[in-house]
């Protein structure tokens, strides 16, 4: 059976690979160590495998077949898909048993994802990655969740799906040690008239939520708030996910600082498990 | 109250406008037919009238309004070398609010 | 509110339209009366919308992002993808704003299709139509499930996915009259060395589970037996999925006959609704 | 006991000899490459060397026990215009229980 030896969420931004000095240099060397303790908490997991939760950017998914919910079994992903990403071009390794099983073990309890044997992942899943600088050899299970095209799954089924991927990692026997790494959010906009925007009220009290108890009160805020967030909050959908695998055991806020420069309110956050 | 997203599902209009966006980005030989001459590109396609002169244009605040995916169309507009105040100013000026709100 | 004024299913295959001569000319009167019938009977509910219930044989889908259920809401539909298939190229006009409405409450509630705005239908949705020469006026709505490539959703899945689909109709107030018709088994092989093979035990076997009232019982035959009736029987799912929008009323079936030349148990029949 | 599918999902080499079929039915040009030269084609990919043999064979039978997808296979039979007892003498002969049980 396997652990679930850590979860982590950390938001995610192109422009913090493309335009990193966009930000006061005191920052960044905040927002850096950041991700660099992210790194190493991740590290210090020892994982077999690191089960990336993220959305696709419109690289992959169109709208001629929109899945609410996608889940991973190739043995490698390519990355970036964004040819103006400033990131080495590589291959992921995938954990295809594992993706496999999850798709499988879904359908048993009553979660519909489509199965995907191909993805070329996008910034979504990398820069986080990158910045902790993730040992790259780790296979990854990518699952990735709409956050990006309406009509959107709820907060609740997010919250859901996390429960189910918490239940069905922890009586695996593939491996020993799994790590859970959801990005994305936190208040941003992309694309919009609000672009540049952040909402730390929203970031904050999203953040309490994930370190209080009440599933119902943080499920509550998610869905009225976000539309004060703006649409890439949506992608808080994530770190929903996360706290679905991770239970209520509180959050340890690694980072957060709202970012306008980065266009983003950026958190780096672990669960503190049940144990 | 603001609101995250323009439709709460893309109209005819927005698939037809998002397609194209997606496969310019997604398919250089469309890349390229699209670049060599936008109005070309969009006039067989299942386009109405405005949304082919918005693509052509591009009219960043009307695509946005008529269910352009943001991200796309962001996309599009970092394809096209748009400078960033530029593409900030002309969504801003469709803003109901335009103090952002 | 909306009355679900009819609930159908017909077996489809390509050789319907392609080879119809294939079968003796007795049998080819027969089974063409049963379409003939499923037609009048369709017709007669005056339905405004059709949900059309099949699935996507490799063509739309792709393992890159293979969904287990997909739900259309275009304005309408080309068909048929298949170069091959003998009818003639025409647009199936859609009902986008009940595509729309069906994917949101699915959301809602707790189910996870895939939107599509796009589709090329294949003979899964056209044949029975054509068969039975339903109205080409009248807008459908399809809904995909995967029974071509494994790992597939289980049959008790879109059961429950069709009372899903059931309770969400009856609420609907866009319509008055909405019909639905579920296309594709019984019993046969597509592509294995069984091709040809017909199993009308199973079949009888299913049709009698659909007309008695004990889902469990149903649920248990069609996921024990499957295996024993063919990679085409795997189409049983949607007429469960029909099933679960009927509810347990009874099954009168218009027609059924194992047709080995067509290489399908071919089977046509209604569902008794609950008034 | 019988069972409908060779695999309960697609390996790695079954997913590609899936991509080469979803492909060349899906897209002219890519089928009209393939119908130029099957070996060539199959080349490039990363089939391995078994499935670039049966592909360009084809071996029907060897796609089908590999993880070939069967309505993707049987539709490439129809288009490679395989006559029906060949098509289906080909899968039978590598039927664990020749009777089809
Ligand atoms: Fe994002
Ligand atoms: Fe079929």
């Amino acid at each position: 059976m396997a652990e679930i030896v850590g979860v982590f969420a950390a938001s995610h931004t192109p422009v913090m690979l493309n335009f990193p000095g966009l930000i006061a240099e005191g920052d960044l060397a905040e927002v850096q160590a950041g991700f660099a303790e992210l790194g190493r908490r991740i590290a210090a997991c020892r994982a077999q495998a690191i089960v990336v939760i993220s959305d696709d950017h419109m690289h992959n998914f169109f709208l001629d077949n929109l899945p609410a919910f996608a889940i991973g079994a190739a043995e490698g992903y390519e990355t970036p898909i964004e040819a103006w990403l400033k990131a080495d071009k590589r291959v992921l390794p995938g954990d295809p048993v594992l993706g496999a099983y999850l798709v499988g073990e879904a359908y048993e309890a009553g979660f519909d994802p489509a199965l995907s044997l191909n993805l070329t992942l996008d910034h979504g899943t990398l820069t986080p990655l990158e910045l902790a600088g993730v040992d790259r050899t780790t296979p990854i299970v990518p699952v990735l969740v709409n956050c990006v095209q309406p009509p959107l799954p709820t907060m609740r089924r997010c919250l859901e799906l996390g429960g189910f991927l918490g239940r069905a990692l922890r009586v695996y026997t593939g491996v020993d040690r799994v790590a859970v790494l959801a990005t994305g959010g936190l208040s941003h906009d992309v694309g919009t008239p609000r672009m540049g925007l952040v909402n730390e009220a929203f970031d904050r009290g999203f953040l309490n939520h994930l370190g209080g108890g009440d599933a119902a009160a943080l499920l509550d805020f998610a869905t009225r708030q976000v539309n004060e967030a703006g649409n890439g909050a949506e992608e808080v959908r994530m770190w929903l996910t996360a706290h679905g695998i991770a239970g209520p055991g509180g959050l340890d806020v690694i980072y957060y600082k709202g970012l306008p420069d980065w266009y983003a309110g950026i958190g780096v956050a672990q669960w503190r498990l049940e144990t | 109250m603001s609101r995250n997203w323009v439709q709460a599902i893309p109209s005819p209009e927005a698939y037809w406008i998002n397609r194209v966006l997606y496969d310019t980005q997604h398919k250089p030989a469309e890349m390229a037919r699209f670049d060599a001459d936008p109005a070309a590109y969009c006039r067989d396609m299942p386009l109405t009238e405005a949304a082919k002169a918005h693509l052509a244009g591009p009219d960043i605040g009307q695509l946005y309004l008529a269910g352009a995916n943001p991200y796309l169309l962001r996309a599009h507009c970092l394809h096209l070398r748009i400078p960033e105040a530029d593409y900030l100013g002309a969504l801003r000026a469709v803003a109901e609010d335009p103090a952002g709100g």
